[in-house]
């Protein structure tokens, strides 16, 4: 597009106070041959957006700075709509409250910004949204067909899309199906399960194409776009899908492991699962000899919240012991339960449930097992009860159940290996190294996705493919792939359908915004995405191998094969490639490199200093923007650079800053490490790792290393980020001029 | 306001803190119009006020930074700040709803300049930061305050104070004469997310919650870590300002307790635990107590318990704590309950005390003629066969944020449901 | 070596003791005991009583001091979160164990049941012969020793005519009195005895 | 307004001070009372001994029963003890219907029968919701200017269902000593138990609870503890020798009724009406200082 720039600065605010327009335009006519540059005292007023209104009609003005307040706010205002390219730089928080005093050091800095602005619309073009060549597929594959698929299935259903499930076992229902009763929601008594009728449902559903005794075989496109193969009763069907939800639930915590609670040693010790198959056959009764079963305990956290077993707390038993608590007493009121528990954990108004069971007089008891042993045909439980402060022994019990936690089904039996790479340290004698858990190849087969990152969706710590977010459950390391229910997380009954649900949600969510070329979260709707300038790609898969989200393929010879669709636009790619093939209309590496470029570099003797700021644009901008509302004040040398996320921060612009007399590079990236604040996964720690290999271009040029620096800001960091600025001026006043300065 | 133009397509969503800000984004990023109503002057609702999420210890704005976009990006979420409904009527796929909109005294045009505050000279209690401080009468309500806008206290219009803020502003954006006004719109489907307020403590009366000085709520503890808080983050005693060296935590005020709330709030437990982390990381000698009667941390949450117990400096009793007496010359507390591990009877002393305080549901009955089924605390049922209307988050149950945004989004899906069905 | 758990005791609580089934609902936080008056006193909190009760301590519990120290001043029921009346249940263990004849006629247990008998004799209290009638149940001598000790209180209520004359007549109900009490007795949990 | 008055046992007796002051206070006040015709003991605290719950509760029920078949008032009780039985009984009956249909079987045998029309209130309630802060204000000719009180509300006397007032930080004993121009002082153990029912048969263990109660009293600067209990002011009062003698302490202390300050208060004779003669611990010399005679 022709662009025709119209720079339009807002003197309101206080900015008016600090600088001087007139050079501001005279500089933008000279250097940008700028001819249009305005100033207005209240430009996000109604007669200053006319004004720049007026620009775009008469003038056919259609590329826009406004130098005003930040971006974030006023964003509304200053719309002029998508065909507009729109740049707006922070006069007021960065420049105007912020600065000591209206001198030269801030006009320079104002002037600095607009050039930088003018560099960046010159590398900027609008951009058009993704259209895959395929007709994009709007149906929504759900893997598993337990509580959570089924939900997922219905509730897309409901929404009016269709849903293609895929259950292994030959009928519907999993879990769910092999209880007796459920405990749910207003949690006042136990229910039916509902089973059934949700199976019908899903069978009846026109909406809803189901495949049992079936297995996904492999699954290759992206969103939109997902080739489905679908192994089911020995045949082989492909399906395709716009978004997929996996529910593949969970397995009994193995009890083998749990001898030491006489599991596999006395026929009368079960499982909660064995309890409620037991429960929903028919009659509860001793498997040792089938008699009237009148004494039960429950054994709560058997090998949950226990460092040997499982670390964490499976969240449910507590409340599924109750459960079969009832069961026993409906069969008998005059039997006994003893529930042997560490903490009772019946959140919200589950708590309402623990009243109901202690009221139906079963025996809670605070304390850890000691022995669990037979005597004369029955079982008895040793104990520590914390509360009696005493050795209990529970004798004449005709049932032990042990309240085994929640594993994830696609927790590998032993964890995967792979090659490691050369450098490792952590290699075994063949060369391997064992798979970490938030790696696509760390978890058994489900999804089995055609992807040059994985199989799988990667995990955290104990292999649940969980959100690493709190704000955002649903986020995924694989676009358009989310999971839901106890595969995720353990949990209820409840819970699953409600998390079911909202995995449908973001599914829809995902093919909608999909079709139509947007990005879902967190860049939801931006049309923007990376192309890739195949003829001088070096075949490097750095671009393959560092992307968060697995979106990038490659082919036998190590080509990218990109899946924009797959895509979450954060530009790590565009960061990674040394060969700067990867560029985005609105965001390159070229065009970070000219703003770069626009900033005046003064002579030494200036003594002027002269360092640019990275900032990812979620944290460290806003907290940049408090500390300006604040009006808390840094050094006038400093130019920030906002970036989509640290992890698309090339190399190259380190160099070419340093190269041109730039006197230090400072980043300001989010936490990393295993709490990771990054919402682009490792954006960040990439910059680190990236930025560690830097001091050979630094030793290359003869300079110091103190010259580049990365930080962790956090969003609240805004009181911290003008000790951050000065401290690393000292740096580099401590270092001294770049040398090159003037080359 | 009279330009809100909505159908029985429309969704409307109520509160504006992260469980409504969440349904109302996945609602509109998969293309249906929203309306998002919240009462206070600024979106984000209770997390705002928060210092850290657990468990990761993250801040709550950044996540609201990504909301904020996604929601300025996005055209078809209108909302309304300062609102409340004033009464629902209708059906599934037809409500009628009257929204009630507080005077601000600040219209649109105001840049965030700050002029106003500068000027007034009158203060009033800081709502953000739970009355532990004074705040300009004429104010932005916190640092992250979205929309940017400032707010006039009523309590100065009217007053020499009124007029030296409308004085101030050089963009005409100080309307004293602004009145509660009202509009009427029309939804397909409601989701109610108007979150919980913290239970009052003063009515657990045996802790002296208001007149014990040094005895805080969990609430407040939050405010007092966090940057923008009464005390620019430094926890110090409310009395005297003093460092803190032995400080306890009693878990439960209000909660499971028939006489207060049945229920358990579900995020009390990892909520002190959390924050005997700020105490920590402050304090390096400071002693922790948390007295509680079962530690509930579900999941992964465990690792984060067990994180804390390792911590030499913490200790957990179990105990519901009977009495708090305040030493007047010291403003020391002296804790009175019975370990229930030893069975001995507890008489500690302490410079500083936190009450775990629950959720208590903002509930929807009082303003909703239309047909609607909440549980006996004033929550949510969403009684499947009466859809239409939704509870979403902590107006359905007590949880955490992570599950809150879990739920908000399967409600955005029953919303899309109701219209759909239409 | 460790206690036997054995229900059978808490069976014959809920069965027989006044609000004895009340304690299924105890949920061991302690708010009774830090709570109590007397918890100083105490052998063991009315917490520890209930777990005893359930883990089958009979003797513990109906010879512990704790049963019969209630000075009913009700804040453990006005704050137990479970609404437990843990009151009540003392109330309802010492009756019971008096009942039983576990519990010794010696002091409150003796105090009582005079002053029942009183009311059931009567339908009112008599101030001044009440603690005479206590005393002398501990025996003659050490009765009459009490009662000098106490005869200072007594003269001063008297000198400042707070000590009723006359001796306290019966009520004119009387009789319906102690049938609707005989059956109240017959009525109540677990029976006449 | 007319009331059922319960008075009890012990008003006739040890608490005798209480009943001669609160009737001509309530006078003023414009409250009549009816006495429950052939009424019987409550039960006390200590009746458990020697009878069960349903037994304990059927002589409350007899009393009420006889209230409501002969008027339609609220039944007053002025005896913290007393009242806790009362509307523990009426709240009971009310509530549970399969209690009080028992308790209307063992009723029939004296041909009386439980409804659950009234309602039963402490004296203190009815003076502070009845009578008024207002009123009592107005009527107190004789303010007690600066008389520090430590109003000792006692355990029963808010509980359990803290019908008119906190069962933890109550207030409406300190207003009424407001009320009558006295300077109720901060009193942190205002709730805590003098040892009531057991206190004979526990002496040893009570005199510690009456000691801290003193103690509390006198490190706030009271001149004289109030009190609207005879089970109270019985253990407070009397056994002061008793504490002095196992404590080594020296405690003095006068204890009134509140109805007996509310007589001085309101011009009353100091002997006939106010009953101040009738306290063992003389607290006239106190008393007349404040109204300056």
């Amino acid at each position: 597009m022709d662009k025709n720039i119209g720079i339009y600065i807002c003197t309101g605010c206080g900015i008016g106070d600090m600088l001087d327009c007139d050079p501001i335009a005279e500089m933008a006519s000279d250097e940008y041959s700028v001819s249009i540059c305005k100033n207005h005292p209240f430009l996000c007023g109604a007669e200053g957006v006319d004004l720049i209104k007026k620009d775009i009609e008469g003038e056919g003005v259609n590329t826009i700075i406004i130098a005003a307040c930040s971006p974030r706010v006023n964003y509304d205002v200053f719309d002029f709509g998508q065909d507009k390219i729109i740049e707006r730089v922070n006069f007021r928080e960065h420049v105007a409250w912020s600065q000591a005093e209206k001198d030269e050091n801030t006009q320079m800095l104002a002037e600095d910004y607009i050039k930088m602005a003018c560099a960046k619309i010159g590398r900027t073009d609008l951009p058009e949204p993704f259209k895959a060549e395929e007709e994009y597929s709007k149906d929504i594959l759900v893997v598993g067909g337990g509580v959570a698929g089924m939900t997922a299935a219905l509730e897309t259903a409901k929404a009016g899309y269709n849903a293609i499930l895929v259950e292994k076992d030959p009928k519907l229902g999993g879990f769910l199906a092999k209880m007796k009763k459920n405990v749910t929601l207003p949690y006042k008594d136990i229910s039916d399960t509902g089973a059934e009728a949700m199976i019908k449902a899903v069978s009846d559903n026109p909406k809803i194409k189901v495949y049992t005794s079936a297995a996904v075989e492999k699954i290759s496109g992206g969103p939109g776009i997902f080739s489905v193969e679908i192994k089911a009763n020995g045949n082989s069907a492909t399906e395709r899908a716009g978004a997929i939800v996996q529910a593949t639930g969970w397995v009994p915590y193995d009890a083998n492991k749990l001898g030491h609670l006489g599991y596999g040693k006395f026929k009368n010790v079960i499982t909660n699962v064995e309890m409620e198959e037991m429960a929903a056959a028919g009659k509860i009764t001793r498997p040792s000899d089938g008699k009237d079963v009148k004494n039960v305990l429950f054994i709560q956290c058997a090998g949950s919240r226990d460092p040997e077993h499982l670390p964490y707390c499976s969240s449910s038993c507590c409340l599924v012991s109750m459960k079969q608590a009832t069961y026993v007493k409906e069969q008998n009121p005059e039997a006994v339960n003893y529930i042997l528990y560490k903490d009772i954990r019946t959140v919200g108004q589950s708590e309402d449930f623990y009243r109901k069971a202690q009221m139906d007089g079963n025996v809670f008891i605070r304390g850890s097992v000691e022995e669990v042993g037979e005597s004369g045909g029955n079982l008895y439980v040793s104990a520590n009860d914390e509360l009696l402060g005493e050795k209990i022994k529970i004798e004449e019990l005709d049932l032990v159940v042990l309240a085994v936690g929640m594993v994830p089904r696609s927790l590998p039996a032993e964890i995967p290996k792979i090659k490691a790479p050369s450098d490792s340290k952590e290699a075994d004698a063949d060369g391997m190294i064992e798979v970490k858990p938030d790696s696509g190849f760390f978890a058994t087969s489900a999804l089995n996705l055609a992807y040059r990152q994985g199989p799988e969706l990667p995990t955290l710590k104990y292999g649940f493919p969980d959100s690493h977010f709190i704000c955002f459950p649903y986020e995924t390391r694989r676009t358009g792939i989310y999971s839901a229910g106890c595969i995720r997380r353990p949990m209820e009954v409840g819970k699953a359908k409600d998390d079911a649900t909202g995995a449908a949600m973001k599914a829809i969510q995902c093919i909608e915004a999909t079709s139509i070329g947007m990005a879902v979260h967190p860049r939801a709707g931006d049309i923007s995405y990376p192309e890739f300038n195949m003829s001088r790609c070096t075949q490097c898969k750095r671009c393959t191998e560092e992307c968060p989200f697995g979106a990038i393929n490659e082919d036998e010879k190590g080509n990218p094969l990109p899946s924009p669709t797959r895509c979450r636009r954060c530009g790590t790619c565009m960061g990674a490639c040394p060969e700067r093939i990867i560029s985005f209309k609105n965001y390159s590496v070229g065009m970070i490199g000219d703003m770069l470029k626009a900033v005046s570099v003064p002579e030494e003797d200036e003594e002027k200093p002269r360092v640019i700021v990275f900032v990812c644009e979620n944290d460290a901008y806003p907290a940049v923007d408090m500390a300006g509302i604040k009006k808390m004040n840094w050094s006038p040398y400093v130019r920030f650079v906002p970036v989509r996320c640290l992890g698309s921060i090339a190399l190259v612009w380190v160099a070419d800053a340093l190269a041109r007399g730039i006197d230090g590079l400072l980043f300001m990236g989010c936490r990393h490490g295993d709490d990771y604040q990054c919402h682009f996964v490792k954006g960040s720690e990439l910059a680190n790792t990236r930025l560690s290999k830097v001091s050979e271009t630094l030793d290359r040029l003869s300079l110091e290393s103190d010259r580049v620096k990365f930080i962790e800001v956090g969003i609240t960091d805004c009181d911290k980020v003008p000790a951050i600025i000065s401290e690393f001026m000292e740096t580099i006043e401590s270092v001294g001029p770049n040398p090159y300065k003037g080359w | 306001m009279a330009d809100v133009q909505t159908t029985n397509q429309s969704i409307l969503v109520v509160g504006g803190g992260i469980s409504g800000i969440t349904t109302a984004l996945e609602a509109a990023e998969a293309g249906y119009d929203v309306v998002l109503l919240e009462k206070n002057p600024y979106l984000g609702g209770r997390v705002t006020q928060l210092h850290q999420y657990f468990p990761k210890l993250c801040p709550p704005s950044c996540g609201l930074e990504i909301n904020f976009k996604r929601l300025k990006a996005n055209p078809r979420i209108r909302f309304f700040t300062m609102a409340e409904v004033a009464g629902i009527s209708g059906k599934e796929g037809d409500y009628d709803v009257k929204v009630k909109i507080s005077p601000r005294y600040v219209n649109e045009k105001c840049t965030g300049c700050g002029k106003c505050a500068e000027a007034c000279t009158a203060e009033v209690d800081n709502p953000f930061n739970y009355g532990m401080d004074k705040i300009k009468a004429a104010y932005l309500p916190h640092g992250f305050a979205f929309p940017m806008r400032y707010v006039l206290d009523p309590s100065i219009v009217g007053t020499d104070d009124g007029k030296k803020c409308k004085d101030a502003c050089q963009y005409d954006a100080i309307d004293l004469d602004m009145k509660e006004t009202s509009f009427d719109l029309k939804a397909g489907a409601i989701v109610w997310a108007t979150g919980w307020n913290p239970y009052d403590a003063a009515k657990v009366e045996y802790y002296g919650f208001g007149e014990n000085k040094n005895v805080i709520t969990n609430v407040m503890m939050e405010r007092m870590a966090s940057m923008n808080g009464p005390t620019g983050g430094k926890i110090v005693r409310p009395s005297d300002g003093k460092e803190i060296k032995n400080i306890a935590f009693i878990q439960c005020a209000g909660s499971r307790d028939e006489n207060h709330l049945a229920y358990c709030s579900g995020i009390c437990c990892v909520a002190s635990l959390k924050q005997t982390r700020y105490i920590r990381e402050q304090y390096p000698d400071c002693e922790v107590t948390v007295f509680f009667i079962d530690i509930r941390a579900l999941d992964r949450l465990e690792d984060f318990y067990t994180m804390v117990k390792e911590d030499q400096k913490v200790k957990f009793i179990k105990s519901k704590i009977a009495t708090i007496t305040e030493d007047g010359a010291t403003g020391n507390l002296v804790l009175e309950g019975e370990n229930t591990n030893t069975g001995e009877q507890i008489k500690a002393t302490f410079d500083m005390v936190v009450l775990a305080t629950g959720m208590a549901p903002n509930s929807i009955k009082s303003v909703c003629s239309a047909d609607v089924s909440c549980d006996e605390y004033g929550f949510i049922a969403n009684d499947p066969a009466k859809a239409g209307i939704y509870g979403a988050g902590c107006a359905r149950r007590p949880t955490d944020v992570a599950s809150s945004v879990q739920d908000a989004t399967s409600s955005a899906l029953r919303a899309i449901q109701s219209i759909a069905r239409r | 070596m460790a206690g036997n758990y054995d229900p059978s005791f808490a069976k014959e609580v809920f069965d027989n003791v006044d609000s004895g089934e009340e304690i299924k609902m105890c949920m061991q936080c302690g708010i009774c005991a830090g709570s109590c008056p007397l918890r100083h006193e105490m052998d063991y909190p009315p917490r520890q009583i209930f777990t005893l009760i359930r883990a089958g301590r009979r003797d513990e519990v109906m010879n512990s001091k704790a049963i019969k120290l209630c000075t009913s001043c009700y804040r453990c029921k006005v704050r137990c979160p479970r609404g437990i009346p843990v009151i009540d249940v003392m109330h309802g263990l010492a009756h019971y164990g008096i009942k039983k004849g576990i519990i010794p006629r010696k002091g409150t247990a003796a105090f009582g049941g005079e002053f029942w008998k009183m009311i059931y004799n009567i339908g009112r209290i008599d101030e001044k012969t009440l603690p005479l009638k206590y005393n002398l149940l501990e025996g003659l001598v050490p009765g009459i020793k009490s009662t000098i000790e106490m005869a200072p209180m007594g003269i001063q209520m008297f000198l400042h005519h707070r000590m009723k004359l006359l001796p306290e007549r019966k009520i004119k109900g009387i009789k319906e009195l102690r049938k609707m009490l005989d059956k109240a007795k017959e009525m109540g949990k677990g029976g006449a005895n | 307004m007319k009331y059922f008055l319960y008075g009890g046992c012990s008003l006739e007796a040890g608490g005798k001070n209480y009943m001669v002051s609160l009737e001509p206070v309530c006078k003023a006040l414009g409250m009549e009372f009816e006495e429950i015709e052939d009424w019987n003991c409550c039960g006390a605290s200590i009746s458990y001994a020697g009878a069960n719950e349903l037994s304990i509760m059927t002589l409350n029920a007899r009393n009420i029963a006889i209230a409501e078949s002969t008027g339609g008032y609220d039944i007053v009780a002025p005896c913290s003890s007393c009242y806790i039985q009362l509307v523990k009984t009426n709240h009971e009956l009310k509530e549970d219907a399969e209690l009080r249909n028992k308790i209307n079987v063992i009723l029939k045998e004296g041909n009386l029968n439980f409804k659950g029309s009234l309602n039963v209130r402490h004296l203190m309630d009815v003076l502070y919701n009845d009578g008024g802060i207002d009123k009592i204000k107005s009527t107190a000719v004789r303010p007690l200017k600066g008389l520090k009180v430590a109003g000792y509300v006692g355990c029963q006397t808010v509980r359990p269902y803290g019908e008119y007032d906190s069962v933890e930080r109550p207030k409406v004993h300190d207003l009424l000593l407001k009320a009558i121009g006295a300077d109720p002082v901060p009193f942190p153990k205002k709730m805590q138990c003098c040892g009531s029912g057991i206190f004979l048969t526990e002496l040893d263990r009570c005199l510690g609870l009456v000691k801290e109660i003193l103690d509390d009293a006198i490190a706030n600067g009271a001149q004289l503890i109030s009190t609207v209990c005879p089970m109270c002011a019985l253990n407070l009062e009397m056994y002061q020798d008793k504490v002095n003698a196992k404590f080594g302490t020296n405690f003095n202390m006068p204890v009134v009724y509140l109805t007996q300050l509310m007589a001085v208060a309101f011009g009353m004779d100091l002997k006939k009406e106010a009953a101040l003669d009738y306290c063992v611990i003389p607290p006239e010399g106190i008393i007349k200082a404040a109204i300056g005679g």
